[in-house]
């Protein structure tokens, strides 16, 4: 694991794909400019921060909220203070201009963002392009939302040998959607073991992994009693 | 003291529709001798954009203490903190007792102007405000009426003039109708907290029978307009 | 198929439209966008004194107690000075405009003790309280730029020491009335005399300085301190007497049980002829200059002509002084200024933004200290 | 307020069916409140309190004024309470917005008007010079509950700190420096501390005025259940038993017995914060002065 | 000098700094959506707001802004994030100067805004650091004078140096004030180098700290 933060340099072959956190200047040099570790193989080089301020890129899965509608699209917010994005009311599976998809202000859809140029207003989708079908994407209903760090969220989602939720499914059953703008939305058949799971995902950010078992026994240990 | 008794509200008078050709609803409360003009406009058109919400009508409150309204004399400033605080607070207990989502993308504009102060600041504009609202025709849930109360020596007392209120702590509350629901609370200096109920109690008891006062003149008033309708 | 057409835009369009190209360009042949060559000052004329109370063509009643008005380039600026008489025994830094706002306040044994053991470079400095206007077609709260202006002007004076508080120490005078009537006006210029038959209270003239800037172009700091050195140097002092029979009064009052007693201040009156001139600190007094450097780009340089290619730019990098207009102001990321005092011995103030390697640091304070030399 | 803070209408309805069923989303009950962390700064009067994730500072300072014109016997006193974006973006740079004048004014009436300080003990010389003391509280994060942070910080300065002892020579008044003479304490006459309670109403607004349903109160309210509320209610008391302020500023209507409950509760609150305050004055007072003791016997020894 | 950050949790980025008697707090929100006027078609604004420990802000204050912000405006890369916000928010703690010298909290507030932006992830092109200094009436440099010490002092600066691969890169920022002579000038900034990066240094074990206890849950 090696750290690296801004002005030192980087050596990388003619080739790569930059990722997040390395910028190639004016004089064809490539710096880091951000603090984080250095992870670099033959084809890409990227440095994995841990911020709190969620940069829309094209891809993400990302949870939003319904703030308003303007002509064929909805207004979403992915974080707070951010710009909104936009979400067409045509991005639904079988929308049509009859068919509409009716979101509510303050809804939670799941979505994919579509296009991210930092110039212009970002753009999600609700359904999966290669298909069309919803994908996993659309409203959530219930359920409970809360924010975490944006490099948690993106083990959740990806990193499958995370013990978390493995662990978390053992003590009950749950829905759960994870954003990578550090969102996650959990829904359980009741109140009080949606608090706990929830609670439970929060504090495993705090420890290492080998200590996810007695995070979740703690955070349930009040239910079972 | 003014040789009321310590449970005895000052004269109150109130008159709704005083000023029919130039807003919507308007009123006039005199309590003792604190006098308060109250005008409503809307729901209406906003000002501007900005203040324009989708779902509710959004309300604009001014308050207005004349310079000449006391001794002193003083000029107040419009943006004195405490004046912006009494308006935010009267804000935020109407924003409650008007059915606000039935005005959706629409103005209420409140504007009162205190004529001549001799305590009672709030209450009386609290009170002038409801009866306007009442005679622009607004839905609202119940009544607001408003009283001070104040503690002396053991005795609590009810609706304090400028006088009463230099010397004595003493509290304003805003009542819903005829319940005991506080849509308004303000107190600002010392009382002991077990003589708190008891200067609560009277200050309710004080505030329903402003009510049953705002309420007849609002039926008065009501019944002049019907029998002017007969008589066509 | 329609022909592309290149857009042509005449020079002053361009160096709107894109300011940095255009200066790259002017900079590649060896010359300015203001025709100025790289290491050029703008002329600046000044003159001193005309609003003045006490200056020759003397305009009536007027609380302008020294003033200047300083034309470079396009940009003029007028700077008056006005004052007020305030109590001693508040340290002149901490008193503003409400006059009341005291710091500390040291009994006159207390001082000498103090000064023994800690001794304080600043406590001797004065300063003047300065507000910069920059004219802008229309009011409104002072902008960031002229708050800055204001707060550089304030801390430049008080540390480089030009005022001492010394003299800004009112010698006051006293007026009576003699057997005949007539009103009689003596001052103890000798000062044993006077610390005996004048009163025991000492006061001090604060001062206040109002720059205002019309025309702005490029950076305004160096006009606005050159102005307001101006206006100093010409600033006279009036003379002051308290009326001998303002006699030092204490009034009881009794409020609620509490006694007290309500001090009667002097009156201090400004005599309307009489004056002294302000001294400054001849050794202290220093001149601005402002520089920056601006990179060439490459391209640039190569699309210029090589027999149009002057000796001076062949370093990749140019300093220019005395910046002027959007075009070198928008481009300049490396600014210096730099205070010089007369003597070009001294530096007063220096104020780096930007990757200025030591050559051409060097070349600035040079440059600067040529500059203060010119203008005194 | 809230403005950029977008919640979403599941977590709404999630906190609140959560309160009806007594739970709250960081884990506390209803009334409780959330653990205070006092720490005293180095110098006199600097304290950082810190509820939950709300943190706030307050700094006291003094210098040597001239009292108003119509109250010579008096010093001056100020509050100011400024909120930057630095405790969370919402809040605007140089625009107070109606929440901030609350919470500004809730805090300089609970610690000014109720006359915590006494402001005779500040006058030096009547009519012409005295004390004024400033309190600077900075808010550092926000997390709700402000105002009962702040009033905790400012009631907890200003016993802390300690002003330069004088001496009074006719006119002249001659300051001190701490290392001539020990520092003065300022002159508390009581210690008020705030509570804030905030109101849900689970049902509609036609049940609540018709008083089928009741509203639910909580305690201490954090961010989430501030943005979220109805209504707010703020109590400041003594433990002597006095109110000495109580602001309900409209919002959703409650019953009067619920206030006397509220009342009840914040003094227990207030009497157990008080005393803790107390507690840890007196602690960091004996330290210092058992410092001061070692360097001066240290000195003895020399 | 001690230093911690991600002390506050409503905001992206911040930092706790305290470098002898000066401590400051940074806070660093961003990129956000900014006011209107703010916005830039194609970079970030950057709003820069200084707060004074005791007193309310005045013009002392928009002067250190502007300090803080003509080194912020180098060193961040704001063409990154057009039309975006970059909100910086520096409260001065104890300000360990008499008010009428600010190069020690100038000095604070740049190196609590270099940690508050790394802790944030904005996009640097560099780090970099600052130190105040203060040279005597018998003309010796002072390296991050007490009070005491700027009250006897001639003149007083700050220097701020970018550093590349630890070491000192180039001259960001830096503003002398005072009398004093060319050759002091230059020794100050020769100074100037040696104790930016000894603070580099350390603010790169600040770092490091920072980034083991972010992904602590990837540990075993």
């Amino acid at each position: 694991m090696s750290i690296i933060i801004p002005g030192d340099s980087v050596q990388v072959a003619n080739s790569v794909a930059l990722g997040p956190g390395v910028v190639c200047t004016r004089n064809r040099s490539v710096i880091p400019v951000t603090a984080g570790i250095l992870e670099e193989n033959s084809k890409s080089i990227h440095v994995e921060s841990n911020g709190r301020r969620y940069v829309p890129s094209t891809n993400d899965y990302v949870i939003g909220t319904v703030t308003g509608s303007f002509g064929d699209a909805f207004r979403v917010s992915l974080s707070d203070f951010t710009f909104p994005v936009s979400l067409s009311a045509m991005a639904f599976p079988n929308a049509s201009k009859k068919n509409r998809p009716n979101l509510k202000v303050g809804s939670l859809v799941y979505a994919r963002v579509s296009s991210a140029i930092p110039e212009i207003d970002v753009e999600i989708e609700c359904l999966d392009p290669t298909t069309g079908k919803d994908g996993g994407f659309g409203l959530l209903e219930g359920g409970y939302v809360f924010d975490v760090s944006l490099a948690y969220a993106r083990t959740l989602l990806f990193n499958p040998n995370y013990p978390l939720l493995n662990q978390l499914v053992k003590k009950c059953q749950f829905e759960i959607a994870i954003g990578l703008n550090g969102k996650i939305w959990i829904k359980t058949d009741d109140l009080k073991h949606t608090l706990a799971a929830a609670n439970a995902i929060k504090q495993c950010q705090l420890v290492p992994s080998s200590e996810c078992s007695n995070v979740i026994n703690s955070a349930f240990k009040s239910l079972s009693q | 003291m003014d040789g009321r008794r310590w449970n005895e509200l000052r004269r109150f008078q109130c008159r709704i529709n005083t000023h029919p050709n130039s807003a919507d609803g308007s009123s006039f409360v005199e309590q003792g001798n604190s006098k308060v003009v109250c005008i409503v406009e809307g729901p209406m058109e906003p000002p501007s954009r900005s203040q324009l919400s989708a779902t509710e009508a959004t309300l604009n409150i001014s308050l207005n203490v004349t310079p000449f309204s006391s001794i002193d004399r003083k000029r107040r400033n419009k943006n004195e903190r405490r004046i912006q605080e009494i308006i935010t607070s009267l804000k935020r207990t109407f924003e409650q007792s008007i059915i606000t989502d039935k005005y959706p993308r629409t103005t209420i504009s409140i504007t009162c102007h205190v004529l001549t102060l001799d305590g009672g600041l709030i209450s009386a504009v609290t009170n002038s405000i409801t009866l306007a609202l009442i005679d622009a025709g607004i839905a609202m849930y119940d009544y607001i009426s408003s009283v001070s109360a104040g503690f002396y020596d053991n005795t609590p007392l009810l609706d304090l003039n400028q006088l009463e209120e230099n010397d004595l702590s003493y509290l304003t509350i805003g009542i819903v109708g005829k319940s005991e629901k506080l849509a308004l609370l303000i107190l600002e200096n010392k009382i002991p907290l077990d003589k708190l109920e008891g200067v609560l109690a009277i200050a309710v008891a004080g505030g329903h029978r402003i009510r049953d006062m705002m309420d007849k003149e609002v039926r008065r008033h009501g019944e002049l307009r019907l029998s002017k309708l007969a008589n066509k | 198929m329609a022909e592309i057409e290149p857009i042509t835009f005449p020079p002053a369009v361009l160096a709107r439209v894109s300011p940095e190209l255009s200066l790259q360009r002017h900079l590649a042949i060896g010359i300015r966008p203001c025709l100025r060559t790289f290491e050029e000052f703008r002329a600046v004329e000044c003159t001193a004194g005309g609003l003045s109370r006490y200056s020759e063509e003397s305009v009536k009643d007027s609380s302008v107690l020294g003033s200047s008005l300083v034309k470079s380039g396009n940009t003029t600026v007028i700077c008056t000075i006005t004052g007020g008489i305030l109590e001693e025994d508040l340290p002149a830094e901490v008193v503003n405009e409400d006059a009341e706002a005291v710091n500390a306040i040291f009994a006159p044994e207390a001082i000498e003790e103090e000064a023994k053991e800690e001794f304080d470079s600043l406590e001797s400095n004065a300063a003047v309280y300065p507000i910069v206007e920059v004219e802008r077609g229309r009011i409104g709260a002072p902008t960031d730029e002229e708050m800055i202006l204001g707060q550089r002007l304030y801390e430049t004076l008080l540390h480089s020491g030009i005022i001492s508080k010394e003299s800004l120490n009112v010698r006051v005078g006293l007026r009576s009335v003699e057997e005949d009537g007539k009103v009689v006006i003596t001052y103890f210029d000798d000062s044993e005399i006077g610390s005996e038959l004048g009163p025991k209270r000492k006061w001090q003239y604060v001062l206040y300085a109002k720059v205002k800037v019309f025309s702005r172009s490029g950076p305004l700091f160096e006009l606005v301190w050159y102005s307001l050195l101006q206006a100093l140097k010409n600033t006279k002092l009036p003379r002051a007497y308290i009326d001998e029979s303002a006699a030092d009064i204490k009034i009881p009052v009794k409020i609620r049980g509490n006694f007290a007693a309500v001090r009667e201040q002097y009156q201090i009156i400004c005599d309307p002829l009489e004056h002294d001139t302000l001294i400054l600190n001849e050794a202290a007094l220093g001149y601005a200059s402002n520089f920056c450097i601006i990179d060439i780009d490459e391209e640039s340089r190569e699309t210029v002509e090589p027999e149009d290619q002057s000796m001076e730019v062949d370093s990749r990098s140019v300093l220019l002084a005395d910046v002027e207009g959007e075009e070198e102001e928008a481009s300049s990321k490396k600014t210096m200024s730099i205070v010089v005092d007369s003597k070009g011995e001294e530096l007063k103030s220096v104020t780096i933004s930007g990757g200025v390697d030591n050559d051409q640091l060097k070349r600035a304070v040079e440059l600067a200290r040529l500059r203060s030399k010119q203008l005194l | 307020m809230a403005k950029g803070i977008e919640t979403s209408a599941n977590e709404k309805a999630f906190i609140i069916d959560a309160l009806t069923q007594g739970v709250r989303t960081d884990g506390r009950k209803l009334d409780e409140y959330r653990d205070v962390k006092i720490s005293l700064g180095s110098q006199y009067g600097s304290v950082d309190v810190t509820m939950g994730e709300t943190r706030v500072l307050c700094r006291i300072s003094s210098e040597i004024v001239a009292p108003y014109e119509d109250r010579p016997f008096e010093g001056l006193f100020t509050v100011s309470t400024e909120i930057s974006p630095m405790a969370s973006p919402m809040f605007e740079q140089g625009r107070q917005s109606d929440d901030e004048l609350l919470i500004t004014r809730t805090v300089e009436k609970a610690v000014r008007r109720s006359n915590a300080l006494d402001l005779e003990s500040l006058c030096i010389i009547a009519g012409a010079k005295c004390w004024s003391i400033r309190a600077d509280v900075h808010l550092l994060n926000y997390d709700g509950g402000f105002i009962d942070a702040s009033c905790i910080a400012v009631m907890t300065a200003l016993q802390h700190y300690k002003k330069q002892d004088i001496t009074v020579s006719g006119e002249q008044v001659l300051v001190h420096d701490f290392s001539e003479r020990s520092p003065v304490g300022l002159s508390i006459l009581h210690v008020p501390i705030c509570v804030t309670f905030a109101f849900f109403n689970p049902h509609g607004v036609e049940q609540n005025i018709k008083g089928d349903a009741k509203e639910i109160y909580v305690v201490d309210p954090n961010m989430q259940e501030e943005l979220l509320k109805h209504g707010i209610l703020t109590v400041t008391i003594n433990k002597n038993r006095e109110v000495c302020q109580v602001s309900k500023a409209g919002g959703l209507p409650m019953d009067a017995l619920t206030l006397m409950e509220c009342s009840h509760k914040a003094f227990t609150i207030a009497e157990k914060l008080t005393n803790d305050i107390k507690k840890l004055i007196e602690e960091d007072d004996l330290q210092r002065k058992g410092s001061q003791w070692k360097m001066l016997s240290a000195s003895n020894d020399r | 000098m001690e230093s911690q950050t991600t002390v506050l949790t409503r905001v992206d980025g911040s930092a706790d700094l305290v470098h002898g008697e000066t401590r400051a707090i940074v806070s660093v929100s961003g990129p956000i959506e900014p006011k209107a006027r703010q916005e830039l078609p194609a970079a970030a604004a950057l709003e820069v707001i200084v707060r004074a420990d005791v007193g309310v802000a005045d013009t002392r204050e928009k002067l250190l802004e502007n300090k803080l912000r003509s080194v912020l405006s180098q060193t961040i890369l704001t063409t990154s994030y057009p039309r975006q916000l970059i909100q910086i928010v520096a409260q001065v703690l104890e300000s360990g100067e008499d008010e009428r010298y600010t190069c020690k909290e100038a000095a604070s507030i740049i190196n609590g805004s270099y940690l508050a932006l790394i802790d944030a992830g904005v996009a640097l092109q560099c780090s970099f650091a600052a130190e105040s200094f203060a040279i005597a009436q018998d003309g010796e440099v002072i390296t991050n004078p007490t009070p005491l010490d700027l009250r006897q002092s001639k003149s007083s600066h700050v220097v701020c140096y970018s550093i590349r691969d630890a070491k000192v890169d180039s001259l960001l920022f830096s503003d002398s004030i005072g009398s004093f002579t060319e050759t002091q000038l230059y020794s100050v900034l020769a100074r100037g180098t040696e104790s930016v990066e000894a603070h580099h240094r350390h603010f790169r074990s600040t770092i490091e700290a920072k980034i083991s206890k972010d992904f602590v849950w990837k540990l075993q």
